[in-house]
């Protein structure tokens, strides 16, 4: 029996190291052991589902980069998607591949930093992070190169992508899917058996499969607690259904598992680049000609995506005007961090740590 | 505009104590801070016996700057290229990453600040040790960027702050963003040089 | 877990991190060289050509925040005379609509970068610092005109071998002193 | 021996000095104008992560590994039978050997039974 | 040789010992009580080295005592702390006046 | 006899009085101790943060003079030109006692670290035991910083602290014992001249062990649990600024390059090796002892607070006991000429042993079991 | 010279143990209680004991004061100790006439030096007297009162 204590209360955030962003934890601490967390979020509230009302479909498009800015094309996708189902658009054939590559190699960007921001919570002083960022700016390079920008690409347009890639953009893409499996073999090499990363993960944080289905969980989470959900097999969008891959899941739901399907899944992500690169047509037009102050019809409509984090969903209302009546986004990171609590008591403050880390959020979707 | 809060000895205390907070600093925000720019379009008058002392302090003072990461949102992101491999900050000293406020000097605000974060930010930069300083980077934290008309976001962190050095962009390439902290080294020596007090409001 | 490997683990993570300790470096020594950017940077500035512009407002149409001011006034043969073309740099967001936009290519992203300022009202360009000169080159964001004329992108993907990460090299001995020093 | 200790008294005092002079040299500077800054109340609160503390600061604090600290102190007496034995091993011989050895059985067994009844556990 | 000699040693350590008793006679808070019984036995120990230093330089007798006197302050400490866990569990309190489970 | 005993006597020789010829040299040696042992910290921190930068493909401060050199220097500039904060509710006298705790012993640890054959300040009998007794007093003064800056994160570092000291100081004392066992002395000095075969061949589970145990000490990656900067933003100095600050940093990595010294004295030979003059080779060994931390920092994450424990507990200490035992046994029976039989024979028991208690030991993640 | 510190080393220890029973903060009080030990120790060194002066520090300083500040910690209120409050004058005079009785004592008692020179080294005196010569039973009982302070300490945190 240990000696009874008052618990108290300590904030993590909404400045604070491993908050990845403006997140806060009101954890209340008897010892270092967690009695209760309270996750407030709201820091980073910025109003976009408001803005989008008063913007034009295109204009929303720059907006979406915002939500989930980690892989922002991904959100341009989802939208699209839903606004091209409301307005029936359909997208040429290049523009679909085009549209897989991103996607897979913002997955790609995405866990690199997943991953290396969840050991950089675990303690690795930034190494492993540091060695997956070097990638990651490959993958930077290869946006920046296409639509010129680093981070926030506003490259997807309704009905297409804005313009079409560079003639280098082939050959750097062939070179970096060649050499991807060599690098993700080094993470692994790096980390996947070291002792301690394992003593800190393992059994840490478990979302058992149940739990992970009611609280309505997806991407890595849901699929680290053994259910095999993915929206690429299970309502391809897109042009999912044309590529063979593998959908990694885990058996326990802790931190170690999690970590190990992001594992996975990257180099899922590299079979389906290398099968697109095979199959993209050499030529042929990127953009299905939507004005850019196009008018849907009134409807509504709802896109939803695998996203690196998860189901993402956009859900739009038009009224026939050239601006969105309303935009309601589905993150993933929201219906994933609703975990936490449940995952956290009982565990130290350290675990905490990781296991918000592990769960992989970003701000900018949560809040709006 | 400082600001000071009672004892709270509850969370629910605790949040109504922010809440009314969060109220009066945007009443109190309602214009813009002037930038602690007199000095940048002078020559920098050197004063006799105090030009070595000052160049030597304003050669530490530049030379190594703790930067204390303030990343909100999409701009953090740049934070990180910048002090990782590629870009590397720490070659002008800055890879001592402190997340205390008591031991960094610089407060880089790295993405939007809405106004329940505006709080925290104001906070955070009371508790950092003088000399200060602030970099706003991105268009965010410029003027509230995109998010500028929406509701919940400050148009500007130089309504809660005074920033010595904007760097536009969205985000600022991490080229920007170190040529920022160039800048911003110019501006220590020149600021240490006229005037090492360096009062700020 | 067992302690069964009794350190394997963290020894091959060690081999691996001694591995990069004789790797070179990545890292561009940015003020004194420069990575060539991407062909289609979106720098943060937009070029404007006066000449081409014809006041038709469509860029301020296109901007999702508004953020160009145009004031025109009618001149002779029902063209319009431009007063007035602002746009603020430290409230746009380079998303590049209004390049994409402007129907006459008169409106396009800038190659620079480096704009870093000491007062708020500094961010703001006005026509005159939106003009094209040698500091203000136009990208081939949406201007596939300017494609060719623009150096290749450096990438960390190819080798320094293969002509990746290549340099605008500034030499140390012409380094000057003051905020790029 | 008292010389050589002499010696490290010496340091003691010269390194308390230099170490002094460090946090007091400050606030010379303070006083000679080199260093600014004002105290304002915000800036006297402790730092939470920008937010306001809770409660009290100087908490009871649920330190949950006393039975290690019981522990260590009961073992750290080791060290006074076990440093004088390990100079003179060559002297002492196995007789020594075999009376530091049933001096460690017998710590054993406390050692061991502490770790039986789950002292040195994570409860 | 010393012009400080057994004696001042003697004084010194009569003098804090008889500090540790007014301690633990007037502590109300136990781990203070414990403190002063620390306070008291280092006394013990001063005596019994400058006995072995002044009276038997060579046989350091005291010195082993003063060995064993450390033991038995090391397992007193513990086992005290021990007891004010124990019952602080119980009591939640280290103020003496709660500890009178043995009171008749 | 030290330098500093041929010196005095020198000096008494030419006739200075008796408390002259021995304040002088004293003197002498302790300014020494300190300005060497602060300007190596200086240049400690800098070889840290490049070798860092170079294990993360970066390229680490190289502006501030010659390859960033000053760079520690700048930092120090800076930081002594830092205001002061002390917060308002803090404990004000061990606010500003903490850091000086703290710092003195990390100095006074360099008093008995013979640099080459008799340079050495104080040759102590107690040589050994008097490194790991002063350096338990820093652990005293980084709880002071704790409690006494009233903050909720410190709290918990300065708790941490304990546990670690607490865990930590047994397994360094018992895998000392073994060095004595075989150098038959406590003074550094005599431990060096008895280094024929450098004692981490001799015994290596022992130096694996202290090794262990001093990064635990010496708060550094994958003990580096005080300053978890993920977890309790900077731990015991989140309140700390300026110069105060600045001695916890060097602190620090004084405490480091102390260790570092005491693992090559005791461990690799101290000064000894060929051609070489002495003190070159011991600062050779001082540096790779170090770099070889940084390379840990570089790979490893953190541990748990009570695995670190028991790491400690459950595997360290009975390990440390029983190499103990089996080096005071072969002590006993091999004669001391044969050295060389011991190295053998004790790879073989350690490996024997790491392998057994592999399978006793579990590291846990899980929930119960530590 | 040794004297002067041992005057210094008094007034240090008399201080300490004066602070220990009259600061009111029971951390600053076992700060004071640190400040003794090392005291302590120092006088030992005057006495030629160094083997104990380092084992007084590493015991007491390393791990006695750590075991005390972990308790001082696990109490709420550590801020409020409770000093001087019963008996007071009681105290006070018992300890006065104690001390004047020893003081008495000591005073009229005249100790005789058995002669020989303190050894250079006492740690191999120490380790001869403890297992060579005759001690080797009171160590074990020593070791024997370790576990029963092990095994009773255990027995009284374990769980009921
Ligand atoms: S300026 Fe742009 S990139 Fe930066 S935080 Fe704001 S929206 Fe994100
Ligand atoms: S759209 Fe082009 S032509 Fe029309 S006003 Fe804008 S810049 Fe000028
Ligand atoms: S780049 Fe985007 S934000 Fe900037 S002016 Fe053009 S449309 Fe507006």
């Amino acid at each position: 029996m240990p000696i009874k204590t008052e618990p108290f209360y300590l904030n993590l955030g909404p400045q604070h190291p491993s908050t990845h962003g403006v997140f806060r934890l009101r954890v209340q601490l008897d010892g270092e052991v967690i009695v209760d967390v309270e996750p407030i979020i709201g820091y980073l509230h910025r109003g976009i589902e408001k803005l989008a009302e008063t913007r034009t479909y295109t204009q929303v498009i720059p907006l979406t980069d915002r939500l989930d800015y980690v892989a922002s094309m991904t959100n341009n996708l989802a939208y699209c998607l839903a606004v091209e189902k409301l307005a029936g658009i359909k997208v040429p054939e290049r523009a679909e591949y085009l549209r897989i590559i991103f996607s897979e190699l913002m997955r790609l960007a995405n866990h690199f930093l997943a991953i290396g921001a969840f050991l950089n919570d675990c303690g690795a002083l930034a190494t492993p992070l540091i060695y997956m960022w070097r990638e990651r700016e490959k993958i930077v390079d290869l946006c920046e190169m296409t639509c010129g920008q680093r981070l926030l690409f506003n490259y997807m347009r309704v009905g297409g992508m804005s313009q079409d890639v560079p003639v280098e953009f082939m050959p750097a893409l062939k070179k970096f899917v060649a050499e991807m499996p060599k690098f993700i073999g080094e993470y692994e090499q790096l980390i996947k058996q070291n002792e301690i990363f394992l003593a800190r993960t393992k059994g840490v944080g478990i979302l058992p499969r149940e739990m992970a289905i009611d609280i309505g969980a997806s991407g890595p989470v849901l699929r680290a607690s053994g259910v095999n959900w993915d929206i690429r097999k299970k309502d391809p969008y897109s042009i999912y259904d044309r590529f063979d891959f593998e959908v990694p899941t885990g058996d326990v739901g802790d931190c170690y598992d999690r970590f190990w399907v992001r594992m996975r899944e990257m180099r899922q992500s590299v079979r389906i680049l290398e099968q697109a690169i095979g199959q993209i047509p050499a030529k042929g037009t990127v953009w299905a000609d939507v004005p850019q102050f196009f008018r849907p019809p009134a409807g509504e409509a709802y896109g939803h995506i695998e996203a690196p984090k998860g189901n993402l969903g956009f859900y739009v209302v038009g009224d026939g005007s050239i601006a969105p009546y309303r935009v309601h986004i589905f993150p993933p990171s929201l219906m994933n961090v609703t975990a936490l609590r449940d995952m956290a008591i009982g565990w130290k403050v350290a675990d905490l740590i990781i296991i918000f880390g592990s769960i992989d959020v970003v701000l900018g979707e949560i809040d709006r | 505009m400082e600001i000071v809060r009672p004892e709270v000895n509850t969370p629910q205390e605790a949040d109504a104590v922010e809440g009314a907070y969060i109220n009066s600093l945007i009443a109190d925000s309602t214009s813009a801070i002037p930038d602690p720019d007199r000095w940048i379009d002078e020559a920098v008058h050197r004063n006799v016996f105090l030009t070595t002392t000052d160049t030597i302090l304003a050669w530490g003072r530049q030379r190594s700057i703790f930067p204390m990461l303030f990343a909100t949102a999409c701009c953090g992101m740049e934070v990180i290229s910048m002090s990782v491999s590629r870009f590397d900050l720490s070659r002008f000293g800055m890879d001592v990453v402190r997340f205390s406020p008591r031991q960094a000097d610089v407060m880089i605000i790295a993405g939007t600040i809405t106004w329940k974060m505006a709080l925290a930010t104001r906070m955070i930069y009371d508790q950092m040790a003088e000399p200060k300083w602030v970099v706003a980077m991105g268009a965010c934290a410029i003027s509230g960027g995109t998010f500028r008309e929406s509701y919940s976001v400050t148009p500007g962190v130089n309504r809660i702050m005074p920033v010595d050095v904007y760097i536009p962009g969205c985000p600022p390439k991490p080229e920007a963003v170190i040529f920022g902290i160039n800048r911003l080294h110019a501006k220590i020596i020149k600021g240490t040089m006229d005037d090492p007090m360096l009062s700020k409001p | 877990m067992k302690f069964e490997r009794y350190g394997m683990g963290i020894a091959k993570g060690m081999a691996l991190t001694l591995k990069h300790l004789f790797r070179p470096p990545l890292t561009v020594q940015y003020p004194n060289e420069k990575l060539v950017r991407s062909k289609r940077i979106r720098g943060n500035e937009l070029v404007w050509f006066p000449d081409r512009c014809t006041g038709c407002g469509t860029c301020t149409k296109a901007c999702l925040q508004g953020n160009i001011i145009l004031v025109t006034h009618h001149g002779e043969e029902n063209k319009f005379i431009v007063d007035k073309f602002e746009l603020d740099s430290g409230r746009c967001i380079f998303c590049g609509l209004c390049v994409e936009s402007c129907p006459y290519d008169a409106l396009a992203m800038g190659l620079e970068y480096e704009c870093a300022k000491y007062r708020r009202g500094d961010t703001i360009l006005d026509k005159e610092k939106l003009k094209l000169s040698d500091k203000h080159q136009p990208s081939a964001y949406f201007r596939p005109q300017f494609y060719a004329q623009l150096p290749e992108q450096s990438l960390l993907i190819y080798d320094r071998k293969e002509g990746g990460q290549k340099l605008t090299l500034f030499p140390l001995s012409k380094r000057k002193r003051g905020p790029g020093a | 021996m008292l010389d050589q200790f002499g010696y490290v008294g010496i340091l003691l005092l010269i390194a308390t000095g230099v170490t002094v002079l460090i946090p007091i040299l400050p606030m010379l500077f303070k006083a000679l104008g080199l260093i600014p800054g004002k105290k304002t109340a915000a800036k006297l609160v402790q730092y939470e992560s920008g937010m306001q503390t809770i409660g009290k600061t100087w908490v009871q604090f649920n330190f949950r590994y006393y039975y290690f600290a019981v522990l260590f102190v009961l073992l750290d007496m080791l060290t006074i039978f076990l440093y004088p034995w390990a100079v003179n091993i060559k002297d002492l011989g196995v007789g020594g050997l075999v009376a530091v050895g049933i001096f460690l059985v017998i710590l054993a067994v406390g050692y061991i039974y502490a770790w039986r009844k789950g002292a040195l556990q994570w409860k | 040789m010393f012009s400080v000699g057994l004696d001042h040693y003697l004084i010194l350590s009569a003098v804090l010992f008889c500090i540790g008793l007014v301690g633990v006679i007037t502590q109300r808070n136990v781990i203070k009580l414990i403190m002063c019984l620390e306070i008291m036995l280092n006394a013990v120990n001063i005596t019994l080295i400058a006995f072995s230093m002044y009276i038997t330089p060579a046989a350091l007798t005291g010195q082993l005592f003063a060995i064993f006197v450390m033991v038995v302050a090391a397992a007193e400490v513990a086992v005290g702390i021990a007891i004010v866990f124990s019952i602080y569990r119980s009591r939640e309190s280290v103020d003496m006046e709660n500890f009178n489970l043995l009171k008749w | 006899m030290t330098l500093l005993d041929q010196f005095q006597k020198t000096l008494l020789a030419s006739g200075l009085p008796d408390w002259a010829a021995y304040l002088v040299p004293a003197l002498m040696g302790v300014i020494l101790i300190v300005a060497v042992s602060l300007t190596l910290v200086i240049i400690f921190i800098w070889w840290e943060r490049r070798l860092l930068g170079r294990f993360q493909l970066r390229l680490g401060p190289n502006r501030c003079g010659p390859e960033g050199i000053l760079q520690p220097v700048a930092t120090g500039l800076k930081l002594l030109l830092k205001e002061d904060i002390v917060p308002a509710k803090a404990d004000k006298i061990l606010h500003f006692l903490a850091p000086i705790v703290v710092f003195v012993p990390v100095l006074m640890i360099f008093a008995v670290v013979p640099v080459s054959d008799g340079a050495i300040l104080a040759n102590l009998n107690v040589g050994i035991i008097y490194v790991v007794a002063i350096s338990s007093i820093s652990t005293i003064g980084i709880f002071m910083a704790a409690w006494g800056s009233s903050n909720k994160f410190a709290l918990i570092s300065g708790m941490r602290t304990v546990a670690q000291m607490v865990s930590y100081e047994l397994p360094v004392v018992l895998s000392l014992v073994g060095v004595v066992l075989v150098a038959g002395s406590f003074s550094m000095l005599s431990i060096v001249q008895s280094q024929s075969i450098p004692f981490i061949l001799v015994m290596p589970l022992g130096c694996v062990i202290f090794f262990l145990g001093c990064l635990a000490e010496m708060n550094r990656s994958p003990f580096d649990l005080l300053e978890a900067d993920s977890e309790i933003v900077a731990g015991y100095h989140t309140e700390y600024s300026g110069m105060k600050f600045a001695m916890f940093f060097m602190g620090e990595y004084g405490v480091a390059l102390a260790y570092s010294t005491v693992i090559t004295t005791l461990f690799l030979g101290g000064w000894s090796g060929p051609l070489l003059p002495p003190v070159i080779w011991f600062l050779i060994k001082v540096v790779l002892v170090f770099s070889f931390t940084v390379w840990m920092r570089a790979t490893l994450p953190r541990l748990r607070v009570d695995q670190l424990m028991a790491f400690a507990w459950k595997g360290l200490l009975p390990m440390a006991v029983i190499n103990l035992i089996i080096i005071a046994i072969e002590v006993l029976v091999v004669p001391a000429s044969m050295l060389w039989v011991m190295v053998i024979l004790n790879f073989a028991f350690a490996a024997a042993l790491v392998l057994l208690w592999s399978r006793l030991f579990t590291l846990g993640g899980g929930r119960v079991e530590v | 010279m040794p004297d002067l510190v041992f005057y210094l080393l008094a007034a240090i220890a008399l201080v300490a143990s004066i602070a220990v029973i009259m600061v009111r903060d029971i951390f600053r009080a076992a700060l004071c209680l640190i400040v003794l030990f090392m005291s302590v120790a120092g006088f030992f060194l005057l006495l030629h004991a160094d083997f104990l002066a380092i084992v007084q520090i590493l015991i007491y300083v390393g791990a006695i004061s750590i075991l005390i500040i972990v308790a001082v910690m696990l109490t709420r209120d550590a801020r409020q100790g409770y000093p001087l409050d019963n008996y007071k004058y009681v105290a006070g005079a018992v300890g006065i006439l104690l001390l004047a009785a020893i003081a008495y004592g000591i005073l009229n008692t005249s100790f005789v030096n058995f002669g020989g020179a303190p050894p250079e080294q006492t740690i191999q005196p120490i380790g001869q007297a403890l297992f060579g010569s005759g001690y080797v039973l009171p160590v074990e009982i020593a070791a024997v009162l370790l576990l029963s302070a092990i095994l009773g300490a255990i027995a009284v945190l374990r769980d009921k």
